[in-house]
């Protein structure tokens, strides 16, 4: 790939680039950040950083499963949200706050 | 219809009669529970007529209506379809079951109308049906198995059917373990007969028996037969195992009529008729089938001369009749034994639900010392009951007389018989005139000893037409199978309609296959079992309606044997001594000494390694998710550091 | 194709901006809004790949249904802005950068190793899609993907079930008897 | 967006033109609303500044461009200004996506010495494939404006009354996007331009091989989908926040929801939002199931050779018909545009409750069942013949 291309012409590289960097920021929030529902967020961050490269490979290889599995990904993305969200609330009642570390109650 | 549809309807039609009522017991009221169970079992009964039409109309060697709807168990060798055949031995049974079935469940109707699980009660009697039939369709021992064990479980659920009575409910329970012991040989059979034959099919395995009678005890067809027939002692009480038949009397009446008396017990009959050419090739197996058949028949017929209990009276004969069908099939009569076996399901069953008519006239009272005179109150019940009572004891030309009589003379005469057989037949033939008379008299005849506060009353249209329907039966039954010293004589010369039909289906003794009695001394076999029988019913005529008082003094003066007798030989009590006490007491040392002191240490050590393993594991699992996440991440570097490496 | 690079790289900047404000700042509706934001580009994103229906469904399903949920769970909670943004611990916070670098270097180096491998994006290829794939997506779905349609029918049904069970104020399963 | 210079331009200036339309629309319908209403309650409405009370509408304009603008002590600053924003975007977007009437070609012409075309420009802003999963989509956004505004504010009334009305959009959504599934199987595709077209000429009913033609009827999507119809509209109006589900906005108990903070030109950028999601929402029911821009009883092949017979050029041919074609599209849509006033004035105003109990006990299950049966009929009508 001549390196004056890197700029005018968009190949599958770009988009795996740009997925490959969401998918990094996702995964430092989710590391690092202590509100849970930002964690949350954070998670459907990564989902997102991956249905593009989804649709990306579907784009560039000329077949079209790669937008079915996004599409399953977003339905699993909005069950997840649902119950995770329900969850938060539970812990939100219970504690005023919704900081990861109340979650660490399950440990050995 | 074609014919795997009409098997089809056949099978699912009580099957859908046992969900509807079963997913809906509490809510079916008596008559829409009754109805959907008695119209589930009468459409399996047009499907029986149907295809009994159908296989009459099949050239006489290719009667078989064979189905298979899907292959159900393919294991290396074994594979077993879910198939089913209709042949002129099953078409026979599934007439009889649903026949019988319809009628004892539109008997049922009235009988059960007050009780609070009616629908549980159709719903369990309809999945009887189901089970009974794929017994009797079922084209290998596994399906026939399944059924069998089915038929088990209902028959257990209905003898404990008002389990809130500890008596009842302890009466299903050693049905079921009786059952049980018998299954294990019947298992043990079925393993015998696939290692040897490789197939567990039963027209295969009747193709596949040897040609050359087994000398031997421990040859294959012996042993598989016998273990076999053990099985069939459990399912059709027999000597060693016929305890549970008459506890069994614990469960509803009807009950007792289809299950206890009509079908079920039959079924180690039937198995036996199936497999004949197996079990000609066993003699062995042959000669102690005859020999526990004759000893149940007389056995079980001096206790049930000294039963009080209605229903227990009748138990006992039960019994003792499925010894004379087990008499039959032991030497080799297997024509014999289905002809018994279909006319003792009409006058048995006939005579429990008359039974049950009465019981339910007399308010729930069984013990027949209490009732006396009944004739005037239940005209229609006494008369039906009357006509079963010259079936059983054999009077000409009721049904029972000419099964009976065939057995008989099959005893004497075939190459597998013996003349002690026969008079073992005929004195059982004699003790059962005299208790069956007994109980007529005690019941309905002589004087009333009905408690006051009781009035017996007719019993109404609903129970009363099945008796007249099984009373018809029990008189007209027994003339498919006339035999030709009779039809001889009378005008037109009847043929034997069941021995031709059942011809092609059964295998003679390999001795001798044609080997008949001259007229004359048939008709003096005949003759002396007829007119010992009637002698016998008049004597208990004389002792219990004209001279009450005798059989007490004949009572007293056989003194300890009297007391044996009707204790029933102490049979329960010697199994409890023998058998099931040292087996509780064995397991109990087991538990105590082997299980808490080896067996239970070996896990706890283990455990306590698990846990300690776990200990040390858990320090890693601090609750921190971020830190799992993390861990993920890891993996995931670990993962594709290695695919890049590579 | 100017036009479609600099639209791209338009998209790119605003959808990586916006999900950098995600993972970095502190009050969580603006986290929240942010990826909104991210959402959006991401669906603009989809409709420059040919990917229309599923530009839409995006919009429809994560923008407009689930981020509400999680912009409106946050104003019930009012969460303004957070003293401390991030969970404590320096030496697991620096493993977890770490963790997050090496991956992020290896994911780096694998595009670029396959770079030589995948072949150009050749017009033949890409012309195998239908310019309105919906027909062709509805297609696929209902008969080679037609067991993860059914399993994700009955995931959405237990998922339904059981959050009105966690969430429910009274006879969930937080009741007390 | 185009192949040239000129057709970039023409477009853009497209997108301009209907935005200012959008926005201009709103103090006519201010004024229709309120005279509208003044007449249903039997009394006379603004009738003092101008002919008919017209002018009011200039009035109210310098009246909101004039006032103080206020920031609420406990708002979020940068939510609070941005809400009112963001408002117009969504509505006009989707706006822009509806077909208005037939597209106008123009025939190669010499212009600053080369030449151009032959150009296509369709009647809308612009034309996208998958049309009403767009229009969908796009709306749906509409509901982060009212809860940036409603938190904005700092203001508990506020904060209630938009997680109602986002909540509220969230349920109606559903029932708004089953109810049109019947739609989109019957016409077999999501453009909006190709439904227009397949609802030409009069009333035929296809099915098992069979045809029933009514000529009395035009070929509307109402005749096919009546229930789709029903649920579509009534949940339209849920999407717009008008009565009689402004649970959002219920005086009694929220005075006056997301926007009670709100003042004098930020609030008539909410009041324009509002509008515009009304516009969708007629444009869509218009489209759906009663023809778009088609004249009943001709098809456009007809309306453009009875243009031709009295208009000279080419180009003027595709002019007139596209515009006959646009009045016809305005007049429908003023029609369910006058229907909304009408039943903003004419019913009451649920319980939440009551709403909540309407959109998913009711109108989900009746949409459902719709889509079933529709996919029934669709499927065993065209496939058995």
């Amino acid at each position: 790939m001549p390196s004056t291309d890197v700029f005018t012409t968009i190949t599958l590289q770009h988009y795996l680039v740009l997925s490959a960097a969401l998918f990094m920021i996702g995964l430092t929030g989710v590391l690092l950040r202590r509100n849970v529902i930002v964690i949350m967020m954070c998670i459907e961050l990564m989902l997102n950083a991956v249905n593009l490269s989804f649709i990306a490979f579907s784009k560039f290889s000329g077949r079209i499963d790669g937008q079915i599995m996004v599409f399953f990904v977003l339905t699993i993305a909005a069950a997840e949200a649902a119950v995770g969200l329900a969850l938060i609330v539970c812990i939100f009642k219970r504690f005023r706050e919704v900081n990861i570390r109340f979650f660490e109650h399950l440990k050995g | 219809m074609n014919h795997s549809l009409l098997m089809a309807i056949l099978l699912l039609s009580p099957f859908v009669g046992f969900l509807i009522n079963g997913l809906r017991w509490r809510k079916n009221g008596p008559n829409l529970a009754g109805g959907i169970a008695t119209v589930a079992i009468f459409i399996s009964f047009i499907c029986s007529v149907l295809l009994f039409v159908d296989l009459v109309s099949m050239p006489q060697e290719a009667r078989r209506i064979a189905v298979t709807f899907f292959e159900w168990i393919a294991v290396d060798r074994l594979k077993i379809g879910a198939g089913f055949v209709v042949d002129p031995i099953s078409a026979i049974m599934i007439l009889v079951i649903t026949g019988v079935g319809t009628l004892i469940h539109l008997f049922s109707v009235s009988y059960m109308h007050h009780d609070k699980g009616v629908a549980k009660y159709f719903a369990y009697l309809n999945l009887f049906v189901f089970n009974m039939l794929i017994l009797v369709l079922g084209d290998s021992l596994v399906t026939m198995f399944v059924g069998w064990e089915g038929v088990g479980l209902c028959s257990y659920l209905l003898i404990g059917f008002w389990f809130t009575d500890r008596e009842k409910a302890a009466a299903g329970m050693k049905a079921f373990i009786t059952n049980r012991i018998g299954d294990a040989a019947f298992l043990l059979g079925m393993f015998v007969l696939f290692m040897t034959f490789g197939t567990l099919n039963l027209h295969e395995l009747n193709e596949l028996a040897p040609t050359v009678a087994e000398g031997s005890w421990l040859g294959a067809a012996t042993l598989g037969t016998l273990l076999l027939f053990i099985g069939a002692t459990g399912k059709s009480a027999q000597i060693p195992l016929y305890v549970w038949l008459p506890d069994a009397m614990a469960g509803p009446t009807p009950v007792s009529a289809l299950i206890h008396a009509a079908t079920m017990v039959t079924a180690g009959v039937y198995m036996i008729v199936r497999l004949n050419a197996m079990f000609i090739a066993a003699p062995n197996t042959m000669m102690v089938i005859a020999v526990i058949g004759a000893a149940t028949a007389v056995f079980a017929a001096t206790i049930g001369m000294t039963q009080w209990d209605i229903k227990k009276v009748l138990a006992y004969s039960t019994v003792s009749q499925l010894g004379y069908m087990f008499l039959a099939a032991g030497v080799g009569a297997f024509g014999a034994a289905m002809f018994h076996l279909m006319t003792h399901a009409f006058f048995k069953a006939l005579m429990f639900l008359g039974s049950g008519s009465v019981i339910h006239a007399m308010h729930e009272e069984q013990d027949i010392r209490k009732m006396g005179a009944l004739k005037k109150y239940m005209p229609i019940t006494h008369f039906t009951f009357f006509l079963g009572w010259l079936a059983i004891i054999g009077m000409p030309p009721f049904a029972g007389f000419f099964s009976k009589d065939l057995i008989l003379e099959k005893a004497f005469a075939s190459p597998l018989g013996h003349p002690l057989l026969w008079a073992a037949g005929v004195l059982g033939a004699v003790m059962t005139a005299f208790y069956m008379t007994r109980l007529m008299a005690l019941t309905f005849w002589g004087k009333s000893r009905v408690p006051k506060e009781v009035h017996p009353h007719e019993s109404p249209w609903l129970m009363t037409i099945p008796l007249i329907v099984l009373g018809f039966l029990s008189v007209v039954g027994g003339w498919i199978g006339i035999p030709h010293v009779i039809s001889a004589i009378l005008p037109g010369h009847p043929a034997n309609i069941l021995g031709d039909w059942l011809a092609p289906m059964l295998k003679v003794p390999l001795s001798d296959a044609h080997h008949h009695l001259d007229a004359a001394t048939e008709w003096t076999l005949m003759g002396i079992s007829v007119v010992l029988a009637a002698i016998s019913a008049a004597v208990a005529y004389q002792f219990y309606v004209r001279s009450p008082e005798t059989p007490d003094k004949i009572a007293k003066a056989l003194g300890p044997v009297y007391q044996l007798v009707s204790k029933k030989y102490l049979i329960d009590e010697l199994y409890f001594g023998a058998v099931i006490n040292p087996l509780i007491r064995l397991s109990k040392n087991l538990w105590h000494h082997v299980d808490v002191n080896f067996i239970d240490k070996i896990t706890y050590v283990l455990g306590d390694l698990v846990r300690g393993g776990g200990s040390l594991v858990r320090t890693l699992q601090t609750g921190n998710m971020q830190l799992y996440a993390m861990y993920v991440g890891l993996g995931l570097v670990a993962i594709l550091s290695f695919v890049l490496m590579r | 194709m100017t036009a479609d690079a600099f639209i791209f790289w338009f998209l790119s900047l605003i959808t990586l901006g916006s999900a950098l404000s995600v993972m970095l700042l502190a009050n969580p509706v603006y986290s929240a809004l942010s990826l909104v934001m991210t959402m959006v580009g991401i669906s603009a994103l989809f409709v420059t790949l040919g990917a229309y229906f599923i530009a839409g469904v995006q919009l429809i399903v994560y923008a407009g249904a689930v981020m509400v949920l999680f912009v409106m769970v946050l104003m019930l909670f009012d969460l303004r802005a957070e003293l401390q943004a991030f969970s404590r611990g320096q030496i697991s916070g620096a493993l977890k950068l770490a963790t997050v670098g090496a991956l992020a270097g290896l994911i780096g180096g694998a595009l670029l190793l396959s770079a030589g491998n995948v072949a150009e994006p050749s017009m033949a290829e890409a012309a195998k899609l239908p310019p309105d794939a919906s027909k062709a997506l509805g297609i696929v779905l209902f008969t080679r993907h037609i067991f993860g349609f059914e399993a994700l029918g009955v995931l959405l049904l237990v998922i339904a079930i059981g959050t009105v069970a966690l969430a429910r104020a009274k006879g969930g399963t937080h009741a007390k008897h | 967006m185009g192949q040239d210079i000129f057709e970039i331009v023409v477009n853009g200036l497209k997108l301009i033109v209907i935005f200012l339309l959008m926005v201009q629309a709103v103090p006519i319908l201010v004024w229709v609303e309120r005279r509208g209403s003044a007449f249903i309650q039997n009394r006379l409405g603004p009738n003092r500044v101008g002919p008919l009370g017209l002018l009011q509408l200039l009035a109210d304009a310098v009246k909101f461009l004039t006032k103080e603008d206020m920031l609420p002590n406990q708002a979020v600053r940068f939510l609070f200004y941005a809400a009112p924003v963001t408002a117009l975007i969504p509505g006009v977007i989707a706006y822009c996506a509806i077909p208005l009437g037939t597209p106008i070609s123009i025939e190669a012409f010499e212009m600053f010495g080369r030449s151009w075309g032959p150009y296509v420009f369709p009647m809308q802003g612009f034309d996208i494939g998958v049309g009403i999963v767009f229009v969908l989509g796009v709306s749906s956004l509409a509901a982060y404006t009212i809860l940036m505004a409603g938190w904005g504010s700092g203001n508990k009334f506020s904060l209630m009354g938009a997680l109602r009305a986002s909540a509220q959009m969230i349920s109606y959504e559903l029932a708004l996007g089953l109810s049109i599934v019947g739609i989109i199987m019957l016409y077999g595709t999501f453009n909006l331009t190709e439904m227009i077209n397949a609802q030409q000429g009069a009333l035929t009913y296809s099915a098992f091989g069979h045809q029933l033609a009514i000529p009395a009827l035009p070929n509307w999507g109402l005749f096919y989908q009546p229930l789709g119809f029903i649920l579509f509209f009534a949940a339209t109006f849920a999407e717009a926040n008008r009565l009689p589900f402004d649970l959002a906005e219920g005086e009694a108990e929220l005075v006056a929801g997301f926007h009670t903070e709100y003042g004098g030109f930020k609030m008539l950028m909410f009041f324009i939002g509002e509008y515009a999601h009304m516009m969708i929402a007629c444009g869509l029911v218009v489209t759906f199931f009663f023809g778009g821009y088609l004249v009943p009883y001709m098809t456009p092949e007809q309306v453009q050779s009875w243009v031709a017979t009295w208009a000279s050029s080419p180009n003027a041919v595709s002019a007139w018909t596209s515009v006959i074609h646009l009045l016809s599209y305005f007049v429908k849509f003023a029609f369910f545009m006058w229907f909304f006033i009408w039943v903003r004035w004419t019913l009451p105003r649920f319980r939440y409750d009551q709403l909540m109990d309407l959109g998913w006990k009711t109108m989900l299950p009746w949409a459902l069942a719709n889509t079933i049966l529709t996919a029934l009929v669709v499927y065993f009508a065209h496939t058995i013949k």
